[in-house]
């Protein structure tokens, strides 16, 4: 757009097209949104060469207001309908964008399973703690007692540690932030993209429209001074006692083994097997 | 942080699948070996599957091929996974498929209809159990007629295609990726239990004459590429992924650049363009076998499995001196109304038998609408056992 | 011949009845005559009920399966139960009597062979009882050569359980041979 | 006044007297887009009022306007921290360097 300067990430935005976005007032999806191009823009990629997929839900929305091969799927298949992509064109760059509910709720299996193959997608879960689109339903990482519209007298389930769940799956890389620390968002997601393997990196992020007000949590600037206030980093967790680290967000890059990856290894079986006969 | 950056040096390359060379004579065959072998001779070269009862052949032998062709093989952790990685892997430029049975073909049925609005072009193949539910795994059944047609929710046309041989589903493979290629859509393959493992001598033909259909690929700037062009038909041109046209893929109702929109008059160009699309070219989709049928007082109008039954019973009454005829639509969906309707223009009574509680015939039914209700007859039945043709032939002289 | 023959062979899961329809319709194909095998069976590998139909025609075959069969094999006494009276007037009817211990309708051309206890016996093992008996019933009836049946185990079994299998057909065709002397 | 012309360190020139003039404009007389000559330049149409960039800017260099929109308060103040911009989840706001 002629008013506003030509920054480096309007080239990757699609911004004659579908701005300003949906997303509400402070909502932290543009800020993560911002992070993800610069760290793009900062690895000179190929436009050409990045998919970004997503499912459904605010953060899912995401794909539209990028200059990418973009495919805005399903509720909780982004990470399936990613494999297919990676599959066939093992060159490309996968990106999955996509939300708490979204991931691991409905697509939990799929996450799982993309994990255990530790196929080369980045998964970017931005975790707003409840299901913003449809209007504020609570989530598997709604935490306990908080307040959603399914859980008008406080949420009475425990909440999902999503980096731990996606370790446990398998995955090769997995990171933590928050969307207030936008540079160290931008730096992992370069880690992330760069990782040859399944990598997970969850982006603690706010809804201060709805879950912001169903929980008293303030305004959006409060809901990201909470993040910075609340979140240490992993090396800062090891230094301090526990009662100190108990309650806030660890931030850093929690694993990162070098494994197999799956396309490789699917690269390796046609190799071998094509070296053979035909029927 | 010290980032290493990683440029993609390597260029998009197309998967080139070479085409399979075995089975050129005559020989012994499975119904979803032929089907899976018609896969591989139309070249598709991604499958994603899930194990199931009565398709699984057709994953095993594709499971053994496409490596060695070097297509892809992946064995996803759900159908609706598999749906959903076909879908992806076309958009990347896959010729794909899926073979599946009606538990798993339910689960799908989500994903069919986002492959039909965003016009990826795939292949689910259906080999067809007795249900509701999980019913009888090694049964047959006709239940899913309705559901390939009406299965996903809302408005979306339907490409069904339903052999009756093994032969016919060799064919009918090729015939819907060619189809799905074509019309840049999810193209359903509906196979009777007993068809996909029934095995029967067939002579493939030879690779040179099979006709093979792919995706028209844009040729024009990026900046004039729009993903759901409105001309030739309304059978537009497909970039890949990865080919420098960098356009979205919604599954929310769209623009013809594919974005997003709620306007009414954009919504319904989506719409009409899906209806119209199959529609405008019904003559090119609609296949149809009849049989006996020029002298004929009573029709049989039946597909699949059960049209094997009634061409025996056809036989029978014929030399009986029974005026006896059979139609059979190899295209079920869109379905051929106006050869229908012509063809039983001369006829007394209609036979419909099927494997359910009555699917087909609603749309019989609504075609003969001039006949009394008593000429138009239901065999049907869902318990997992087929309609043999000496019941057939017992309505037959009844009816005569 | 220009009838469609129609063969049911039958028994219990685990008998290796499909494999032997799968033979028997391979041995049609080689002698380039139309076929179309079909089988029923549950999910169980062992017991259960197992089902294997071959038609066997020189003109085109519309239904795939056997709905009155010309020939009729029964391993096991419940299958023999099932199926007998779909057999047709002067259909062949041929029971393993080490379980078929009843038949409930007598045809005239039946016959009664210990195959699971002869197989047993001379083989070591009743695995290829199977093809003992299709053996036995392909040469009482002539519905394929014996050199296409042989041409079709051979393309069908594994190449280490070839020679037990052939010896298994060889059995078949001697108890044929000498039936009834 | 001196025409005391700076370049700082990202590049965006600006002259301080300009600034000094609009520091004692009516809040609601800010253009409806950024200056051209602005260290911080803000896009309204796609400002959403949200107030994380006022809220986050470390010299006090923004302001809010009543009605919730940011205005450039106090342009000399800007250190090219960049934060307003890295935040904003609109990208409405960019005190990033013009290229």
């Amino acid at each position: 757009m002629a008013n506003i300067p030509q920054k480096i990430i309007h080239e990757y935005l699609r911004h004659d097209k579908k701005f300003p976005h949906v997303w509400c007032a402070g909502c932290s999806n543009g800020i993560v949104l911002g992070s993800i191009i610069r760290a793009i823009a900062d690895m000179q990629l190929n436009r050409d060469d990045i998919v970004m997929v997503s499912g459904i839900g605010c953060s899912s929305r995401m794909p539209v207001y990028v200059d990418f091969n973009t495919l805005h799927t399903l509720h909780g298949r982004a990470i399936a309908y990613a494999t297919g992509v990676k599959m066939f064109k093992p060159n490309l760059k996968v990106i999955v964008i996509t939300g708490d509910g979204d991931c691991t709720a409905i697509g939990g299996n799929h996450l799982i399973h993309a994990a255990r193959r530790n196929i080369d997608i980045t998964v970017i879960l931005i975790n707003n703690n409840i299901y913003g689109m449809t209007g504020g339903q609570a989530s598997p990482t709604t935490p306990h007692e908080a307040i959603a519209t399914t859980a008008p007298y406080g949420n009475i389930e425990p909440d999902f540690d999503i980096c731990n769940l996606a370790m446990g799956a398998g995955a090769s890389f997995v990171a933590r932030t928050t969307a207030f620390h936008a540079i160290e968002t931008q730096n992992y997601v370069k880690e992330a993209i760069n990782h040859n393997g399944f990598s997970m990196l969850e982006i603690v992020s706010s809804c201060p429209v709805i879950y912001g007000r169903l929980n008293k949590k303030g305004s959006p600037a409060d809901m990201l001074k909470h993040m910075r206030d609340n979140s240490i980093t992993l090396a800062a967790k090891e230094k301090l006692p526990k009662e100190k680290t108990e309650g806030k967000i660890i931030r850093g890059i929690l694993k990162r083994d070098e494994r197999t990856e799956f396309t490789d290894a699917y690269a390796q079986l046609v190799k071998k097997v094509m070296g053979g006969k035909h029927e | 942080m010290p980032t290493k950056i990683k440029k993609i040096a390597k260029p998009v390359e197309e998967k080139p699948v070479t085409p399979a060379k075995s089975g050129r004579k005559i020989r012994l065959m499975q119904g979803n070996e032929a089907v899976a072998l018609g896969a591989l001779d139309a070249g598709v070269n991604f499958f994603a599957g899930y194990p199931i009862t009565p398709s699984t052949e057709i994953a095993e032998i594709l499971a053994l091929e496409l490596p060695k062709r070097g297509g892809v093989f992946i064995q996803m952790e759900d159908e609706i996974a598999s749906i959903s990685a076909i879908t992806g892997a076309s958009l990347a430029g896959a010729k794909s498929l899926t073979a599946t049975s009606g538990p798993g073909f339910s689960l799908m049925q989500e994903g069919i209809g986002f492959a039909k609005i965003t016009e990826t072009p795939c292949v689910v193949v259906n080999v067809q159990r007795n249900g509701p539910s999980t019913g009888m795994p090694t049964s047959p059944a006709q239940g899913d007629i309705m559901q390939s047609r009406w299965g996903s929710h809302g408005d979306s046309p339907a490409i069904v295609l339903y052999p009756d041989s093994v032969k016919e589903s060799y064919e009918l493979t090729i015939r819907a990726v060619n189809l799905a290629e074509k019309y840049r859509t999810c193209v359903i393959l509906l196979l009777d239990e007993v068809i996909g493992h029934m095995r029967e001598a067939v002579t493939l033909p030879d690779i040179a004459n099979i006709r093979i259909v792919s995706r028209i690929k844009p040729t024009i700037p990026r900046h004039w590429y729009k993903h759901y062009d409105e001309n030739q038909k309304y059978l537009s041109p497909l970039a890949s992924f990865g080919e420098g046209y960098r356009y979205n893929v919604t599954g929310l109702t769209h623009d013809a650049l594919g974005f997003p929109t709620n306007k009414p008059n954009e919504a319904n160009d989506m719409m009409e363009r899906l209806r119209k699309k199959i529609s405008y070219n019904i003559r090119d989709l609609v296949q149809i076998e009849s049989r006996e049928m020029e002298d004929a007082k009573i029709a049989i109008f039946t597909a699949g499995i059960t049209a094997r039954a009634a061409k025996s019973a056809v036989a029978a009454a014929r030399a009986e001196g029974i005026p006896v005829g059979l139609l059979r639509p190899l295209t079920i969906w869109p379905f051929p109304d106006d050869a229908v309707r012509k063809m039983l223009r001369n006829v007394e009574t209609v036979i419909v038998p099927e494997l359910n509680q009555g699917q087909l015939i609603h749309e019989i039914r609504r075609l003969t609408k001039d006949k009394q209700d008593g000429n138009l007859i239901p065999i049907q039945r869902a318990n997992g056992t087929l309609i043999t043709p000496n019941e057939i032939l017992r309505i037959i002289r009844e009816v005569h | 011949m220009s009838k469609a023959h129609e063969i049911r062979l039958s028994g219990s899961g685990g008998q290796g009845l499909i494999l032997a329809g799968i033979i028997l319709a391979n041995a049609a194909v080689i002698e380039k005559r139309r076929v179309t095998q079909t089988q029923s069976y549950g999910p169980e590998s062992r017991g259960g009920y197992s089902r294997a139909d071959v038609i066997i025609s020189d003109k085109e075959i519309f239904f795939p399966e056997a709905t009155r069969f010309d020939i009729l094999l029964a391993l096991t006494q419940e299958a023999c139960d099932k199926f007998i009276f779909d057999l047709k007037d002067k259909g062949i009817l041929i029971v393993d009597n080490t379980q078929v211990k009843n038949i409930s309708v007598m045809s005239e051309h039946t016959y009664e062979v210990n195959f699971t206890e002869l197989v047993t016996e001379k083989l070591g093992s009743p695995i290829t009882t199977n093809i003992c008996s299709l053996a036995f019933l392909v040469k009482i009836t002539g519905i394929v050569k014996e050199e296409s049946l042989k041409q079709a185990i051979a393309g069908s079994v594994k190449p280490a359980f070839l020679d037990l299998n052939l010896k298994a057909m060889q059995l078949g065709f001697e108890l044929a041979v000498n039936y009834g002397k | 006044m001196s025409k005391k012309v700076e370049k700082d360190r990202v590049g965006t020139i600006f002259r301080e007297e300009e600034a000094q003039e609009k520091m004692e404009v009516e809040v609601t007389e800010v253009k409806e887009r950024g200056d051209k000559d602005s260290p911080v330049l803000i896009y309204y149409n796609w400002c959403k009022r949200c107030g994380i960039c006022v809220a986050f800017c470390p010299t006090g260099c923004l302001g809010r306007k009543p009605d919730g929109s940011p205005y450039v308060a106090n342009p000399e103040k800007c250190i090219h921290c960049e934060t307003c911009d890295r935040l904003c989840p609109d990208f409405a706001i960019t005190g990033a360097k013009d290229k």
